[in-house]
């Protein structure tokens, strides 16, 4: 479209306005919907996570009071030793190798087993203020 | 020897730069220096979006003194093949063989007698392909939040109101005598989002890069000067005391879908749109999908200010005195403040729409920030609003018609690349 | 106006993504996207290798988005040059000369005209001329420690007992009816190399490029889940549970020779392997010299993260629907699984050789992380030799044999490559 | 199948390095690998400029490995268009039309027929255009402190003064047979600064980067053992110990506008400087501004250290046997030699002179530093000052004429360029 | 030039150091010129700046004696608080969102407003420090 | 080679394992090879580096106790000073400037001179450590 007349302009204009909502008002269908779906997934979710926490958190002080019972015992227990369920058995063998090579180190050829492997607690992400951060990045385009 | 040290140094005064300035390119040259170090002024001392600010005019002042060859094109000498050359597999060669295989004829390029292209001219070359921009953007989508337009959707049509300003400069460029691709890429000033304008200029009408950009991104550190008055007027007081309900959180599922949704539905409805948003889309699936945060961490920071200079300087580069000192640089200055006042406007006053249809929910202020200008535009809205009422805290409801006003203009750059490419 | 209006928005809407997806080539475009989906979710949800998974599946979906025309090629329209053009020196200008020197005819590019490329057509140049593979592999020499190997020297034959699977699957494709370019790149897959088949793929069937580098970075992410059953099946209990004696030490100047030694054999031996094997040794030389820190800390970082991005994306942007959605991906998918599979096989077997041979000094289970997946190989090495006897550590033990197979998998590429470039 | 397998290793055994190794041409390239262990012993052992030394000594043991490849340059098959070809869209196409736009003719880059070149050919096109020494300045300018030079300006003479080795190695040269553009490339040795030498060299004497890359690299690092007698010779003992006063603070304005007025001053007086300069003093503008912090980080870590890999192994790729294994070589070596001393030794005695006029407050120690070799110099004059007398800090006054000296040889380089390309 | 003459060697010999000199005299001068006008405005400055800071001194002074009344009497204010004059209106607004988001979480619904914006100090810039520092950067060309 | 037979099929097969095998047996003869010489020199050297350390020990003893003398004393030596030999002058360099810039801030015009520099001291570099957490760096092709 090369020549220049007001209906070729007005109809550019008419276009890309039209085009523009139609476009960001699909968008909005869209996103709409998505949110839709996934509240509701995440309610169901959040209800069963919610029953989950419980358990661990009953779980997590049963391990303590283990714990506290192991170190008053200070029995060395030999064989497979306790895994945290989830953690990945590559990482296992990662923190056994480390311990290892350390082990080595220190008292060569002794043979010695992994015992348990815990995550680190991992605190509550903080939605709101990561957001924010975010948004108020240095590079302002 | 003192004959050809005379010789010499004659030559060489005359081709140095100095002896032309005093011609009359020189004067316009030295014109083009003085406004180079005005934009350096603002960039350092004003601190006008120095990121960019500062290249560009930097490389204003390089292309304008004269001899410095910095934006020269190669020129390339290609000659006929000879077997001396053939053997010695030192060239780059071209051979011109027949459907069946046979040597025609054969070429190479003699490079004692080709000149190479300047410096700038090989890296002006990401701006002449359209590769810098969408890089940019690649970035920019790994530091985008879209959280709060997936909270609240609708701010999508604040996003789409403010590209009003886009639409309205097209045609007052048009009316004041600028061809079709030229008041496009004047009107995609009015998106206020720098690498969509510097696109689709590059595209449309790569001679006018200079002053477009230097409007943009000059508009763009004006935001809290231009806006306010603007959304002061358009609004009553308690419109803008409307206190907005707090944003719902928004799952890292929905984070992560959105970016492919986006992609889908824009580059399908809009092709010419694809490599700007593709690319956002891209780096904002790779900040929300949290697995690949070795390459958001470079496309954020090394690879984005690597791009950042290039296209600064190289942009700037293309300001030399024809392209800059005439009346259409003071049309398309006057043009983009049109475009960012309209802009503003057309977000307010959707605002004022959405305002009545929500019984009163929808602080209109936060239409302003339709116009992109990430994340300017928003903190003005908040500040406006603050005003009126200081515990109002417009900031988060403002990012939603914010981050969907960067959307919104590559949507409007994509309908005006595909109409007049 | 409105019947302008009409014409413009029709138009717009036939030359949209949406009006094409409802042909048949549209269709298939909808498999392809739907395909790209899933490698999304494979990549974010279950991690298979996200760092190039992510940016092909991206690549992937940007591709078959219809008239996006991201990968499209230029043209380039060459015009007879003129004196006003010659002139204006706007242009990049070839003249043509006789051996006299005398211009016999000129041309210039119209870049009017002239259509550019894609976006990702011009990124994916560094895939076709085969220069970001060896760029990757300069990063993964300064990340690789090859300590191991240098310590155990023998291991060696294990990187190369698992190049069988290379071999065979080569085989096996030609016997699927692939041509021998297309089955060298098919069997590659079975060097677990992800830049190694990519660079084979690109020098000699660069339209299989999806589907191999698909195949070769999913298998990389499944190897925990193929190889144990392999090494179980090929294994005694005995065998798996020999205890190797602890690695000697390494020297630093041994570590400063090694890269130098690698580099001279290999690429006296196969010149082809020199662009890999050269940055390979070039990354680990700088990593182990200790006295280029800087270059190092970039080389592995920051260059290597742009180059995995935009080797990703190009690479997934090959697979358009043609190129993907026959018979021969699921030939090639299904191939590359036998070629984890028998050099898994190949290496454990030998690894019970040598365990004979070394009078059970030898555990077979290291052999398996010959065909390289560093380091994903070795840490399975170490966990099924732990399921045995939870007191052995053959993580350090199976490194030797992975980096070894780095550099085996580099060599069988450059026969290949020499053979039939 | 055994006679095609023999046939077939019989064939990659010929087209193997190793035979290759075995002729004349493979004599003198055991040779020219001998000499790349020699460099990259230095480098590593002795840290002679590690940072370029090493990747100059890699590329020259990966170019003279017998088939390599990796600096061949590609041969391009084009062939006349046919419509079949034409509908593809597959290829890159060119056609050719007449003034009125008929299509004439038309061609195609036969890509299965065409050979790609090599990595280190693409990575070298950055030093032959002339783009990586450039933006290498670039990320210097960002880490480089002018103000010492600002607080005492007369510190420019040392830094114009040193530059005579650059002239009387340039009459040296052209004794010694080598032709004008040869022998201005030899003589940018003695600026002492490697990006001007490549830069100057990749313009003038391309053929010559390797030798002349090689010597002005070393040299550098041999700065404390080249400079202290030449220094300790032409000076008095009284001389030496002059203590000079305490330099002036430097307001941030000033380090500003420094930036700027260099730019216009050298670019107009010798345009051919303007590459070199211009990008130089962008990035210290960059750096003083405050603004741009993000770039200034950017351009003197991952952008430096990227280029430099690439400019270190290209250049030392262009040390080919027949590039280097000549007298030329041992020619450059020592007139290299010669220009570093020279330039001392004028950068000293015009130390005596302004020692001499300024009534004994200028130790002429600083002289030397103007050779620029920055920090190294500085550090020398340093030394040798505290020799004589141990209270004596001369670091901060021998920083001046240090950076001088870059700007100095810069302007040299520039009017060898304008002379001679 | 092509031709190897004595002439024309001594010639480019000749033009380079005389372009040379000739430009970093210029230089000299300039920035010679250019350090005698910032002294210049620079000591004026100082003055003004001197007396600014002692004002400002007295106003801190006064201003932490406001603070420990303030402290001590815990009264809520509301209203527009105390915002220190050079801080931008956009650092406020980011603060005061940053404020609202984490007050948001603890206590919702609450209404509240900032008291006062004060910049932390700033030490003093040791030039020679700093610009040695620079000097002596690992990265030798 | 392009035409598809048994025959080709398998030379290529049997040519590429035989020179895959034959590099790689060629670098395990060179790398062992390399292993030895290095190890027969490593042995030769750290009997003298032993010895080097002992005397270092006792050294770095009589040193302490010299400054913890030299403490007591109190007693203001002029003169060049202790430098470590190993030290590259030009690093000698950098600290005495560092020095005198610092000190010329705090005393301006006193005079005065570097005493003694030293090396930290070096802990030992733990190979094994080190190497596997090379090993398990997080980018897996
Ligand atoms: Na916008
Ligand atoms: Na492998
Ligand atoms: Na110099």
């Amino acid at each position: 479209m090369e020549e220049i007349t007001w209906g070729n302009t007005l109809s550019v204009v008419l276009t890309g306005l039209v085009v523009v909502f139609a476009a960001l008002v699909i968008l909005i269908f869209l996103v709409w919907l998505m949110g839709k779906i996934f509240i509701a997934i995440g309610n169901k979710k959040n209800k069963e996570q919610e029953q989950q926490k419980q358990d661990a958190r009953r779980q997590a002080q049963q391990a303590m009071a283990d714990q506290a019972k192991a170190d008053q015992v200070k029995t060395e227990q030999a064989g497979t030793g306790q895994i945290e369920e989830g953690i990945p058995p590559e990482v296992v063998a990662a923190i056994s190798a480390a311990v290892a090579v350390v082990m080595e180190e220190s008292a060569p050829g002794a043979a010695y087993t992994i015992q348990r492997v815990q995550r680190a607690g991992v605190g509550r992400s903080a939605w709101g203020n990561a957001g924010l951060a975010a948004q108020l990045s240095p590079f302002d385009r | 020897m003192i004959d050809t040290f005379l010789t010499s140094i004659t030559e060489l005064a005359r081709t140095s730069g100095i002896a032309q300035l005093f011609t009359m390119d020189g004067l316009l040259n030295l014109a083009m220096i003085a406004i180079a170090c005005v934009l350096l002024y603002l960039a350092i001392a004003k601190q006008y979006e120095p990121l960019l600010l500062l290249p560009i005019a930097f490389g204003m002042l390089l292309v304008n003194l004269p001899l410095g060859a910095v934006m020269d094109p190669p020129t390339t000498v290609i000659k006929p093949l000879t077997d001396e050359i053939q053997e010695s597999a030192q060239y780059a060669m071209i051979e011109l063989q027949d459907a069946a295989g046979n040597l025609l004829n054969g070429f190479y390029q003699d490079k004692n007698a080709s000149v190479s292209g300047g410096l700038l001219y090989y890296l002006y070359q990401g701006v002449k392909l359209g590769i810098y921009p969408p890089l940019i953007f690649l970035g920019i989508g790994t530091m985008t939040d879209f959280g709060p337009l997936i909270a609240n959707p609708k701010s999508f049509l604040l996003g789409a109101a403010a590209q009003l300003g886009i639409f309205v400069t097209f045609i007052g460029a048009v009316c004041l005598g600028f061809n079709y691709q030229e008041a496009a890429s004047i009107g995609i000033i009015g998106g206020a989002d720098g690498p969509t304008a510097i696109y689709t200029t590059g595209m449309l009408a790569p001679h006018l890069l200079g002053p477009i950009a230097v409007a943009a991104y000059s508009y763009m550190a004006l935001v809290p000067v231009i806006q306010p008055p603007i959304m002061r007027l358009l609004t009553t007081k308690k419109e803008r005391s409307v206190v907005m309900k707090q944003l719902r959180p928004v799952s890292k599922v929905e984070r992560i879908f959105f970016p492919v949704v986006v992609t889908l539905i824009v580059c399908l409805m809009v092709p010419s749109a694809t490599p700007l948003i593709g690319m956002l889309m891209l780096g904002n699936l790779m900040r929300e999908s949290g697995v690949v945060d070795r390459l958001v961490k470079t496309a954020q920071n090394e690879l984005m200010n690597i791009i950042t200079i290039f296209l600064g300087v190289t942009v700037g580069a293309t300001a030399t005195a024809e392209n800059f000192l005439n009346l259409q640089t003071l049309g398309i200055l006057a043009l983009g403040l049109c475009a960012f006042s309209i802009g503003t406007a057309g977000g307010v006053l959707f605002g004022k729409l959405m305002y009545l249809f929500s019984g009163g929910k929808v602080n209109p202020l936060i239409g302003s920030a339709g116009v992109s200008a990430v994340p300017m535009a928003a903190r003005v809205s908040q500040k406006v609003g603050a005003e009126t009422n200081p515990t109002n805290f417009l900031l988060m409801h403002a990012m939603g018609p914010n981050v969907a006003g960067v959307i919104g203009s590559a949507v409007a750059a994509g309908v005006l690349i595909a109409i007049f490419k």
